[in-house]
């Protein structure tokens, strides 16, 4: 949409002049100029491939970069993903211990080949010793018990200073989950330095620090980010990419389905998130592609095998066991809880956050963070369900106890003798045992625990994914409810709802189905996700039956959320940050016009316009420098107000000073002439400026009398940036994404001037 | 690392009879995982193997130790070079040379790479990269830590 | 998009004048103007419900009617589609013969409760008595053969007649795969009666007859447009979806992924079907609904259970034997064939369509479906792997070989012992034996046949889809290089791609995977689905083990066919009959402007235009009978062409001609006026016709400078009917949606002139 | 339909040492759905029992016969009737009424709506709606049959 029409005056594939045709930082790119930028690259390619060899190979290496570039994406991200998972898992370990055989071993793995784990105590062998073996000598007794305490404060204090200060120092950027952020650059945004280098290291290094510090926080959300920056610093490696924003956004695009692909081990869940959660522009092209990108993950972790058992993630959980229609009552009990838990956690940690950017408490962020982890350490290490991380316990919780478990969660009665001719190891009838009733209690204590500590801990400045928090929030109090059920039917096989499929010798409530359901509500309730949230479950558990249990479970989960408010929590920090994100799935419901949107609005002064050949450079100078408006639209005259073209203010500037510096003959009085034939020039006067290269010929113009939902609709749909109104052929006034959105947070009643805009 | 570590075949055996639950490891192929070879001793008499072994479960696993030591030393070292590089700049850097950092406003991505070209000597232009970096950390600590426009 | 501005004229529930705002047969919608009556249908809806209690209470309602026409589709696709199973499994049997204990089971449910099947012949049982013992008494001999093989022909014959007539007779609409039909309907195209009620039947009753009538085509395709007529007949219980065609068009969206999840038991897969293959304006919107309605049909089907074994379909299946990394070179080999088998397949049969269409062949459609059905069952009959069923055949290609099988493919040499300790039911070692070989021969010729016979197939006047055919070639092709492969092995174990992973005693290869690889490469190839096909597949087979094999060969059986052509078979077909289809996959590379393409080109008559204020009726209606637009600008006056608005022809006649029955004293000389303030009546003239009403205040305008790419991309983003062009704010021309498919025509070199249109 | 035949418990059994595969059947409840319950005559010794049990595989199926014959009486009923109306359509509604149907082009959806109201008797409104169907059924037929603009 540069203005090369058809005399073609510009090579598109070199820019005239550096900086015209970029963006400034905390800017927003023109999709449609960006595309069109694409296309006449593409066009020129496939044009010059028809002359020669070397262009023909050039032309079909440019096709098939998109796809190496998807393929070394994924590459990345499964390596990184997979030392991610390896390096905190060691971390967290050393918590509670160090490995004696070789320091670089966790706890499972220090015992991988130990003969000496017994059926109880499965993760116990001397090779593994904890800080009060390795200090005290023994492992027993309340001396043990404090110096193993102290040290898992201490270690969980060291990990999060050290998360935060990295923070800090090197990359400030990393900090948080980075969706909200990811959501508003490729909606079109553009924040430097977010993808970079420095963002990559730090927010790899220190997730790792911030998981195993035990701070109620999980790698899921920060795993996208790291995903997009692997994508964007591997954009340099193409021209393709490198130069064209809207190219590399679907590659961003991509990169988050990749992210969640080896967070879950869930390609195609990943895929459909990217579509659902993050993606803005370009749904369907990048489809294909983000699937490749997504598997190719999925693969690279699955060789680097960081649980050493073939699974992608630690909860992965392959049960069959059936489950019964009546059964969808308690799901959608689920599903209310996870709704409301969901809208209560939005409201609290929005809340908390804007204390935190409004009052004293944001000024001291490394304090804040010691502080939370101190108390999460505290309180955490004497309830084993919440000493575990947050991945081991949701693993714990979706994990059907059969005979072959001996945790405290399976601690039923054993019946008097296992039947022999009982079809595989499940337990059938189950009263619960002393284990069971003690582990219920500390699994009450956890939840509460849980849902507290994560509304302070998410939005600190440390990397912070909210994935595993809200999911074993959702999974304890699934877990809870299922085995009230399963006791319930035990004790009641008689009543009318468990006679026909609750008989006794059957199995037939499933505590893991629960706490798996349970754990669908709380993530759709806070996040808002539904098929994305239904498939990566679908993939978690390998198993189609249980789509419908997930999928009612979500559907009231997010009506119940979405009564109390719309908003996600990604949509939420958006606001608060006041992103210019256009919001795609919101129809904009109020019925006001193009012309109570514009500007100028009545009474203010009339729109600064120029005009194609009847200004000097200095009048032109004069305009663009008392004004701060980021374009100006160029008129046949200022008596007609017809409507020639828009030209961007940094390409002006840049355009006039270098025109001033190499052009002869160019001062402050030569006239601007945006024409294509040039006016007859007077003998003595100074040469003319042309400047029609740089004038966009095609800028949107809506009528005056166009509703607000359609022209919200056309932004969203093509991404504009401006666009102009005019009445009757004549120009009024333009309206710009700041326009919108400030217009959208009047209606909303909330200030409009809290939208971040360069 | 010793490679025959790297695989083994375990077996779970839940509580039979009068026997307790155990569990069994032993270095095996895949092929030969099955319960028959890895439970040694077998704690049942004879007949009852078939039963008892029904309800063992037996899983192979394969592992790299060679991964799991590179990564967590790679790991180890970047943090602790993190570390010390953060301790020069705050401590060392500050003594060598005496400037203020908030100066010069922050450049353009474009315009700081064609300025990039201006050192002479390679050892300039690293200095030059630098400290370009270093603004560009400053400028986002504003944004984020101090100014609360982003990520909050 | 109703000239409604501030003032509020018309009420948006209620169109003043019956018809204003419909639109005729074969004419494309007005996506935006759609969907704008929509948002103020609801904006009224959400105004009255703070009113009162019955208002609210029909907002809610309102709001919930989406969900329950979902759950209403899902319940009567699936329905539709349990039954068509249950008869067309009934009614391919009755080609062989006939139940004595009923005769309304089918073979294998004739025999269900028998204890009289052997291990060998799974099916016989004397309940069952094919046509030769009902006839002649006996099974055995040449006569009873001879018997067999023309009742069989005689069946087929009556299946495919009775199809061909009732189709002629009832709904000639309801012949074809409808695919394309309906990807060109949901792009905004009204055909009338495609969707009715007498299609859904007629659909349905011949889509068993031609199933059962052997010819080589399958159900997949028409459930498709099956369930897409339900959703439009149920769209009539709902004011929302029964006056709103963008609404309705978001049903039948989700209705075509209802049909996939009921065709091949896949919901997501289906959704992801809707998404990538036919939906056009609204992916995301639909998104969670379509997903619901899909699951809500699967489980129909489930609790119908036709095949009487839970599955919901015959082929599904399910092994977890794994596969080896150079295995991907024969996946590859298959990808290349499906794909050119994919590009033969299109180029020839549009050529024999092309045919059909054009010469003397298409005058004789129910001789043509009598013929190929008689040449079908003649040449099928002898080969026991083309007389059975596609869906039966796939569903013994993808099986894999156990102990347990008896079928002649499973023909491998017996192991002298079985080894008392192998796990399971697996054969290892697998030498092929004398059936084995009989079972190839006769492989290859049924794909010789099914390859040819399937050209001409498809397109015949009756239903008829491509997926089982397709699939089917490429299962027997997978199956015969999987065999191939397998038996390389075995007697060559000791080459170095063998060693290590195929050792002796190992199963290492899986002609079961091999064929399934097949189906989905020639599926991919014929129909250039990607994602949805791998998911489909994947959710076929309940593994993710298989994404990465069945990726490689949709990958690489696309880019060999795009390679040749980029066409798939619908968009092929989509194109050979000219329907107004505008591909939102394909990028317009042409350098082209807007003022190119638009109307009046240089030389012709100068554009019809209305001007605001300065016509009578008689000139209107002069200016409407003289031209065949079906719309007309609206300008400030002739001399300046300052665009006012747009207004449509339909609309324009049906206000003329009411206002002239309705209306006191509009004449002939009556002034048409457009203005919002009418100007001052001279005394004596008669009085005028206002009609800002049906004034479209906001059409959309390009610039002339602007490039066709972007046109299109907002012709395609936004769903636009026409779009008007200016020049420095002057009116230049327009362009409509079939002038942008004409000139896509004349680029591609095609007859513009096919482009399908009122 | 005798309810008991809706479901069955199925074991196949492979060849096994001299004994030929062999397919038992059995209307037994899911809970009893085991080779040990379904195989009798058991063809192998007390011993080997277990052995040839693990290798049969049983399957419980269910199926509704019911909706088999409903199905199946519905669908040929539908296609009976349909048969008759088109044999009453082809030869004795042109003996009733002649007049060219071609004459009247077809109107649009709505405008037939609105025609259907102009019946006075529900037999003449039927009879509209009839000869507005027929007239739609040809106009489709021109079109895919005849002229092959469409489906082709």
């Amino acid at each position: 949409m540069n203005g090369s029409g058809p005399t073609k005056l510009v090579d598109p594939l070199e820019d005239p002049l550096p900086g015209v045709g970029t963006y400034e930082d905390f800017n927003t790119i023109d999709w449609v100029r960006e595309k069109s930028k694409d296309r006449d690259r593409h066009r020129e390619i496939t044009n010059k491939s028809r002359q020669s060899t070397v262009a023909l190979l050039h032309s079909v290496s440019d096709a098939f970069s998109g796809w190496l570039l998807m393929l070394l994406v994924g590459l990345m991200a499964g390596a990184l993903a997979g030392g991610i998972d390896i390096a905190a898992h060691w971390l967290t370990d050393l918590k509670g211990g160090v490995c004696l055989i070789g320091f670089w071993f966790n706890h499972e793995h220090c015992c991988w080949t130990s003969n000496e784990t017994t059926f109880q105590e499965r993760d116990r062998c001397p090779q593994w010793q904890s800080w009060a073996e390795l200090i005290t000598g023994t492992s027993e007794g309340a001396f043990a018990y404090i110096v193993n305490y102290l040290m898992y404060i201490f270690w969980a204090l060291l990990f999060s200073f050290l998360a935060v200060i990295l923070v800090r120092a090197f990359a400030p950027y990393a900090c948080g989950s980075g969706i909200p952020e990811i959501k508003t650059i490729l909606s079109g945004f553009i924040i430097r330095g977010y993808l970079g280098k420095w963002t990559l290291i730090i927010k790899t290094i220190t997730l790792v620090l911030a998981v195993s510090s035990g701070l109620s926080l999980g790698k899921e959300g920060p795993l996208v980010h790291v995903a997009c920056c692997c994508a964007n610093i591997l954009c340099h490696l193409f021209t393709k990419y490198r130069k064209n924003e809207a190219k590399r956004r679907e590659v961003l695009s991509a990169a988050a389905a990749v992210g969640v692909s080896v967070a879950f081990g869930a390609p195609i869940g990943g895929v459909l998130f990217s579509l659902e959660e993050v993606s803005y522009y370009f749904p369907l092209k990048t489809l294909w592609r983000s699937f490749f990108a997504a598997l190719v993950a999925a693969f690279t972790l699955r060789s680097i095998n960081p649980f050493g058992n073939s699974r992608l993630v630690l909860f992965y959980v392959e049960f069959h066991a059936p489950w019964h229609l009546i059964e969808l009552a308690p799901f959608i009990l689920l599903g209310i809880f996870g709704g409301l838990w969901g809208v209560l956690f939005i409201k609290a940690n929005i809340a908390w956050c804007r204390r935190r950017k409004s009052t004293r408490l944001g000024h001291y962020p490394i304090i804040e963070v010691l502080v939370v982890a101190a108390l999460t350490a505290l309180l955490a290490y004497p309830n084993s369900y919440t000493r575990m991380s947050g991945a081991e316990l949701i693993s714990e919780l979706f994990n059907d106890c059969s005979l072959l478990d001996s945790s405290q969660l399976c601690g039923y009665k054993q019946p008097a003798n296992v039947s022999e001719t009982g079809v595989g190891n499940s337990l059938a009838d189950r009263p619960a045992g002393e284990g069971l009733y003690t582990a219920l209690w500390q699994l009450a204590l956890a939840l509460i625990f849980k849902m507290l500590i994560t509304v302070i801990t998410f939005g600190m400045k440390v990397p912070s994914g909210l994935f595993i928090p809200s999911m074993a929030v959702g999974a304890i109090a699934g877990r809870l409810l299922g085995v009230g059920m399963e006791q319930l039917a035990y004790y009641n096989h008689d009543w009318l709802i468990f006679r026909g499929w609750c008989s006794p010798g059957a199995d037939c409530i499933t505590p893991g189905l629960y706490a798996m359901v349970g754990a669908a509500a709380c993530l759709g309730g806070v996040t808002r996700m539904t098929v994305s949230l239904v498939v990566i479950m679908f993939e978690l558990t390998g198993g189609l039956e249980y789509i419908v249990p997930l999928m009612a479970a979500t559907m009231t989960s997010k009506w119940v959320a979405d009564a109390f408010g719309r908003e996600g929590i990604y949509e939420a920090h958006i606001r608060l940050n006041g992103y210019p994100f256009l919001e795609a799935k919101e129809e904009f419901e109020h019925s006001s016009l193009a012309v109570d949107v514009m500007r100028p609005r009545r009474g203010d002064p009339a729109l600064a316009v120029l005009t194609q050949d009847g200004m000097t450079v200095e009048e032109v100078e004069n305009l663009v420098e008392n004004t701060h408006y980021s374009g100006f639209p160029v008129v046949v005259s200022q008596e007609s107000q017809r409507l020639v073209g828009f030209v961007l203010r940094r390409d002006l500037l840049i355009s006039i000073d270098n025109a001033r510096k190499r052009q002869d003959g160019i001062v402050g009085a030569s006239l601007v002439v945006f024409t294509e034939h040039t006016p007859l020039q007077p003998p003595e006067a100074p040469p003319f400026l042309r400047l029609r290269s740089i004038l966009d010929l095609s800028p949107f113009t809506v009528t005056d009398h166009t509703p607000m939902d359609i022209t919200v609709d056309i932004f969203r749909k093509l991404g504009l940036r401006q666009c102009l109104v005019t009445h009757n052929g004549r120009l009024l006034g333009i309206i710009t994404k700041k326009d919108i959105l400030k217009h959208m947070a009047q209606i909303a009643n909330r200030d409009p001037d809290s939208i971040l805009f360069n | 690392p010793r490679n025959f570590e790297d695989v083994r075949c375990k077996c779970i055996c839940p509580p039979y009879r009068n026997n307790s639950g155990h569990i069994y490891n032993k270095n095996v192929t895949q092929k030969d995982c099955t319960c028959l070879h890895v439970v040694e001793p077998m704690p049942v008499p004879g007949h009852d193997v078939e039963a008892y072994c029904l309800l063992c479960e037996c899983k192979y696993e394969e592992r790299s130790s060679t991964t799991i030591k590179v990564t967590i030393i790679i790991y180890l070292s970047v943090v602790g070079a993190l570390l010390l590089y953060m301790l020069f700049l705050l401590l060392v850097d500050p003594l060598i040379r005496k400037h203020d950092p908030y100066t010069q406003p922050l450049h353009n991505e474009e315009d700081s790479e064609s300025a990039a070209a201006r050192g002479n000597t390679v050892l300039e232009r690293v200095e030059g990269a630098q400290q370009r970096w270093k603004k560009q950390v400053q400028e986002q600590r504003k944004t984020v830590f101090d100014r609360h426009k982003l990520l909050s």
